[in-house]
């Protein structure tokens, strides 16, 4: 089998399986501590689309303190944040901005829908200028119920982004 | 008037003489919104001629739900829940002048006590209002302790309200006829407690915010909205009041039982962004009072709420009913026809109102100054859009 | 009221808080009115007008006192200022009711801006709270409600002047009132989007709140249903 | 030629390993070590203790632990050692870091919060690894170019203002003798970097393409130039006390007595001058988020924002360290640390791993003291944050011009008169020298 490997036709296998062996040494290590990072270092655009964004605020408020995980609320570029949380119902005014957001917006980027209307159109799903849902334009990672969603669950919503992001591949 | 000019700032002076000297091809658009951390779920368009905006358009409308035309197709009592989302924190006051329309056209009638928990809820709400605008007014010019404090403070009324109401923000508290629960035990004891303390925290907020001077330097003399322009705009609320007109619906036109307590208006006359957003403070101090009168003078015992039948219904007509909430005016036009759904909603708010005064004040400022003069005509996006 | 009193002390001298209740409570007094309450405040309209729209401005009675129930009389202060109204244009405005705190009255689209103007010069109407229109199919009429108020008399503080006027719904024009209120801008071009009245004079009948690309017919118009319902 | 994807098979698993040592093995001996060689010999090597660093030497000395020191001693004081390690890039960005770190803590406790928290080893430590992941987050983060922006000059930027702040770092003295260049125009040198910053963002925001980092780059300029001239000159009175330019003179010229005490103006007007240089709140101008999104950083993302940030961080670091030295007299402090470190008779290991003889008492106490004032200083320059709101374009470029520059000549004039009256200065009766 060696005398296979070392003849010319096979080289490539050969280099094929010192890169294997070396993607394993380092991609598992690697990927979990840049992982790690993102996991710590969640920070959301500014991006209010309803009145959600009260509660949204109020995470960050002294109360609940979305900076224990490492957010930081109140981001100004967009070009330097990890996530989208869509605070509430979106309109058809706004959804063209909401994709332009989140196209504009750096890989590896997460969307959290927080609220009903973010969800299904929520209270709001029979209005003339709803969209009933936003996975229709942008995917979706999380799903946070409610109306509004208290913090804790905002919290919790962003910690289960978190197991996401530590089992999800590296890009 | 005069003694208004002298406080114009000079670099409002010299924006003024650049507006009017300003031609086309010297002009930068900028789209202030939706995407902006000083703009909210709102968009305007301003130019630029150097640092001053010569022009400014208010582009509103990313929160429009089409509440007017829901209304049509649920009945009185099934309208609260999304009636209350366009102020999620003042939710108690854009129910309360709804209740109160609806009561006049069907005739129902509230019982004293439930009026009382209806000012109650009403005054804690407008605390949690305004606190928060406090705490966006406060990282709108960089002060992160001023955004923090607020919002940690509002969580101890949104607690009271909790436990008054079941709900966090939105409470569905007011319905036609009085309120949804009695009071739960203790609550008066807790409440005046949680006033006391409040009102030591406010001397704290007026030390490190108020009287800061590089606050004071910042929002005196920007955005003067003289009071003959604040009467022809219709601005309303604590805009107008800053402006020097001591109106207030609660003493206007005084509802439930506002006509038994003792309150002043607060107002002032120097109608620049500072006693705008002084004012509001002042108001918090003032509904501390009230509070303490109402808790006072509540009745010990006694109904909460009418007997509503299950779908409310009255004879044809119109009402037309105002509440003071924390924006100002809130009023709510309703033509019923006879049956249990309206025939027609039209909410008059008090953002739509003040977003007027906007492209006014704004042209003539600096770029700077645009988050200072913006968020203290207390608007509420959500709320203008309806 | 005694706590209250440091707050001159904590706050710059500059800025005078004047305690406005000794004034406003005078007026309240000797104003002919009392402090409204719910009660009174109640419906006034006859049961008689036909739903769903209060009486239309062409077969209105041409006097108040049809509109009158038997419970209630109209206030004397109310009444005081409906007759000012009525005297100087007579048979141009038609008073639709009085309430305690509550006037409303139509009038030709024609005549709304000489209306509009004497009840801002001589009656101290200063300024529009909101703009409603409401769409009347089974008339094919669309009524436009201009709320009016009174920041600077403190007799009229608490009271609201509905001036209302109606337009063809077919080719919905109206005279725009913002030469008269400038409060009125951007509800007249809430008003253009969400029924499709054409304001003439006003400077920009343009899109306002719904999107850029909205291509249905205005939203309000009954005939336009939400989906689903 | 495709490979066909075998059966997994352990005899093969095991033969791919060891195929991979043999190659390891065959590259090493054949290549690098041939390599490794050619460089030791041919290559000068410098004398380490008396003799000349021959490879068998070098090897030697790495066997045995007692002689291991002086190549340690030696290397330490080689420059590419001080650029990159002490008092250089690696140690200024840890310090700025964990200052910041602590900044963010402090702020959040003095906004009743907690702050940072679960971002650390296995649950504890409160957070302190909040930098490490914001920087693993940063680095992996995609750079987005805007369309139309001038690549080069957005590429350049960012690792220019890197190197920048990085130069300004490599003149500060953290101890007598631990200085990267010990220039004799020291100060001015400072100004002279530091004057290239402007010019940075202003370039960046140039090459960004875009509306609001234009605004933030002509904003950053007008500060900076503002503030540029009171800087210069608070800085000017105390070289005409110390009667130098070189900064570890002027740090020595002020022994008994801080410069602090006599030029507490200049001290003021150059804090104030620093914060408006560092971009801090509340002159955070050219990154107000509620006014012009974020500025000249509107554009950045991934590493060019992390470069940036890192930049800013150094430059935090140095203009504390620069105000230390300027007035709180640099690292003079009462002597705490033994002279002698450690037990002199000590076994070797216990020796090597003390790293005695590497550095004396004196030293230590130096940086000690250094640090000391360094950090309590980058605090008071992070704490504003708490407790101010930003200030307006106009009214900063008012204090600028009009203020800071007549506050900064009071003191100057204060400082010729301490000259003049024979009170400070060379031969003065109150300095020793």
């Amino acid at each position: 089998m060696i005398k296979d490997l070392i003849n010319p036709t096979q080289f490539n296998v050969l280099v094929s399986k010192l890169g294997d062996i070396l993607v394993k040494a380092l991609d598992k290590p690697l990927g979990y501590a840049i992982n790690w990072g993102r996991i710590w270092s969640l920070w959301p655009v500014h991006l209010e689309t309803a009145c959600c964004s009260v509660e949204f605020g109020a995470a960050s408020g002294p109360r609940y303190d979305v900076e224990r995980f490492g957010i930081i609320e109140a981001f100004g570029s967009l070009r330097q944040c990890d996530l989208i949380v869509v605070q509430g119902t979106v309109t058809r005014k706004m959804a063209p901005r909401l994709r332009m957001v989140y196209d504009q917006m750096p890989e590896p980027k997460y969307v959290i829908a927080m609220g009903a209307c973010a969800i299904t159109g929520g209270l709001y799903v029979d209005s003339y200028n709803v969209l009933p849902g936003i996975d229709g334009i942008i995917p979706v990672d999380v799903y946070v119920p409610g109306c509004p969603p208290r913090p804790e669950t905002l919290i919790q919503g962003t910690m289960l982004l978190q197991e996401k992001i530590k089992v999800s591949k590296i890009r | 008037m005069a003694d208004l000019e002298d406080r114009i700032s000079e670099s409002q002076k010299m924006g003024m003489q650049i507006v009017k000297e300003s031609d086309d091809d010297r002009l930068m658009t900028l789209s202030v919104g939706p995407q902006h951390p000083g703009s909210g779920h709102f968009r305007f368009i301003v130019k630029l001629d150097g640092d001053y905006i010569v022009h400014c358009d208010p582009d509103p409308g990313y929160v429009h739900r089409g509440e007017e035309k829901m209304t049509e197709y649920r009945n009185f009592i099934q309208n609260i829940p999304h009636l209350e989302r366009p102020v999620i924190h003042d939710s108690t006051n854009i129910t309360y002048s709804y209740s109160l329309a609806v009561e006049e056209l069907t005739g129902i009638e509230v019982p004293r006590r439930g009026q009382f928990i209806r000012a109650i809820a009403s005054e804690l709400n407008r605390q949690v209002y305004t606190l928060y605008w406090l705490a966006i007014y406060g990282i709108f010019l960089g002060h992160s302790t001023m955004f923090m404090w607020p919002t940690g403070d509002r969580e101890l009324f949104i607690d009271l309200l909790e436990a008054l109401t079941g709900a966090r923000v939105t409470h569905a508290f007011n319905i036609p006829g009085g309120v949804r629960n009695d009071v739960p035990n203790g609550f008066k004891d807790r409440c005046l407690r949680q006033i006391t303390y409040y009102e030591k925290r406010l001397k704290e907020y007026e030390d490190i915010f108020y009287n800061n001077p590089l606050v004071r330097q910042r929002t005196e003399g920007v955005g003067i909205l003289t009071k003959e322009d604040a009467i022809s705009l219709g601005v309303t609320g604590s805009v107008l009041r800053a402006s020097g007109v001591p109106y207030d619906i609660r003493k206007a036109e005084p509802y439930d039982v506002y006509n038994e307590i003792d309150f002043k208006v607060q107002y002032m006359k120097t109608a620049d962004s500072f006693a705008r957003a002084y004012v509001p403070f002042l108001d918090m101090r003032e509904s501390c009072h009230i509070l303490r009168q109402l808790l006072d003078k509540m009745p010990e015992a006694g109904e909460v709420r009418a007997k509503l039948q299950a779908n409310p219904r009255g004879p044809p007509g119109e009402a037309y009913r105002r509440v003071e909430s924390g924006r100002g005016a809130l009023g709510y036009y309703i033509i019923s026809d006879g049956t249990p759904k309206p025939y027609r909603v039209k909410i008059s708010v008090g953002s739509f109102r003040n977003m007027l005064a906007l492209p006014h004040l704004l042209v003539g400022a600096k770029m700077g100054d645009m988050p200072v003069i913006y968020w203290a005509l207390n608007y509420w996006p959500v709320e203008a859009d309806r | 009221m005694s706590s209250k009193n440091d707050q001159k002390d904590n706050s710059n001298n500059d800025y005078i808080i004047i305690n406005n209740h000794s004034k406003t409570s005078t007026t309240e007094t000797s104003a002919t009115h009392s402090p409204p309450d719910s009660r009174q405040l109640r419906d006034i309209v006859p049961k008689s007008s036909s739903p769903p729209s209060p009486p239309p401005v062409k077969t209105a009675g041409p006097s108040t006192t049809t509109l009158r129930t038997k419970d209630s009389e109209p206030p004397a202060f109310e009444k005081g200022i409906a007759g000012e109204i009525s005297a100087n244009f007579g048979q141009m405005v038609q008073i639709i009711f009085i309430k305690p705190l509550r006037i409303k009255i139509a009038v030709e689209p024609p005549n709304i801006v000489k209306v509009a103007t004497f009840l801002r010069d001589n009656l101290g109407f200063d300024h529009a709270e909101s703009v409603a229109g409401t769409d009347y199919p089974k008339d094919n009429q669309i009524e436009v409600i201009y709320h009016l108020g009174s920041y600077l008399r403190d007799d009229l503080a608490g009271h609201v002047l509905s001036i209302a006027t109606r337009t063809n719904r077919d080719d919905a024009r109206l005279p725009t009132l913002i030469n008269v209120y400038k409060s009125v801008e951007y509800h007249e071009r809430e008003t253009f989007e969400m029924l499709g009245v054409y304001f003439e004079g006003h400077p920009r009948n343009e899109r306002f709140l719904l999107p850029e690309d909205w291509a249905d017919i205005p939203p309000l118009r009954k005939e336009f249903r939400i989906k689903g319902r | 030629m495709a490979t066909v994807p075998e059966e997994f098979r352990f005899g093969n698993f095991l033969a791919s390993i060891i195929w991979v040592v043999l190659i390891v093995i065959v590259v090493l001996t054949l290549v690098i070590l041939p390599l490794t060689f050619i460089v030791l010999f041919y290559v000068p090597l410098p004398p380490v203790n008396g003799e000349v660093l021959t490879p068998y030497l070098f090897l030697s000395m790495v066997v045995d632990p007692t002689r291991t020191l002086p190549i340690v001693k030696y290397l330490i004081h080689t420059t590419p050692f001080k650029v990159i390690v002490f008092p250089g890039f690696v140690f200024a960005a840890i310090i700025a870091a964990a200052t910041i770190f602590v900044e963010r803590k402090f702020l959040a406790k003095m906004q009743l919060r907690v702050g940072p928290l679960y971002a650390g080893v296995w649950g504890v430590g409160e957070g302190i690894l909040q930098l490490a992941a914001d920087g693993l987050k940063v680095i992996s983060k995609e750079i987005l170019i805007p369309s139309g922006a001038d690549k080069p000059i957005f590429w350049a930027a960012p690792i220019a203002f890197v190197a920048t702040a990085a130069a300004v770092v490599a003149l500060i003295p953290v101890a007598p003798g631990w200085v990267v260049s010990n220039t004799n125009v020291g100060l001015v040198a400072v100004f002279a970097i530091l004057g290239f910053f402007p010019l940075i963002a202003l370039l960046f925001s140039w090459a960004s393409n875009s509306k609001y980092p234009f605004i933030g780059g002509l904003r950053a300029l007008h500060q900076m130039i503002a503030f540029e001239i009171p800087f210069i000159l608070s800085a000017l009175s105390v070289v005409i006390l110390a009667g130098s330019l070189n900064l570890t003179d002027i740090a020595k010229s002020q022994h008994p007595f801080w410069f602090i005490l006599f030029l507490p103006i200049s001290a003021f007007v150059f804090f104030i001058s620093s914060l408006a240089e560092l971009e801090r709140v509340p002159f955070d101008l050219p990154e107000a988020e509620s006014e012009i999104v974020a500025g000249w950083l509107t554009e950045t993302s991934g590493m060019i924002y992390g470069l940036i940030q890192l930049g800013s961080y150094l430059k935090v670091y140095a203009l504390s360290a620069l105000f230390v030295i300027l007035f709180l007299g640099g690292w003079s402090g009462p002597q705490i640390f033994p002279h002698q470190l450690g037990p002199p008779d000590a076994i070797p290991l216990v020796k090597v791993l003390t790293l005695q003889g590497l550095y004396n008492g004196v030293t230590v106490n130096a940086i000690f003291w250094f640090l000391v004032k360094t950090i309590g200083i980058i605090m008071l320059m992070l704490l504003p944050r708490g407790i101010s709101p930003r200030i307006r374009i106009d009214i900063l470029l008012h204090t600028g011009w009009y203020k800071l520059i007549v506050l900064a000549f009071v003191n100057m004039f204060v400082a010729l008169a301490l000259i003049y009256a024979g009170i400070l200065g060379p031969g003065g009766s109150l300095s020793i020298h």
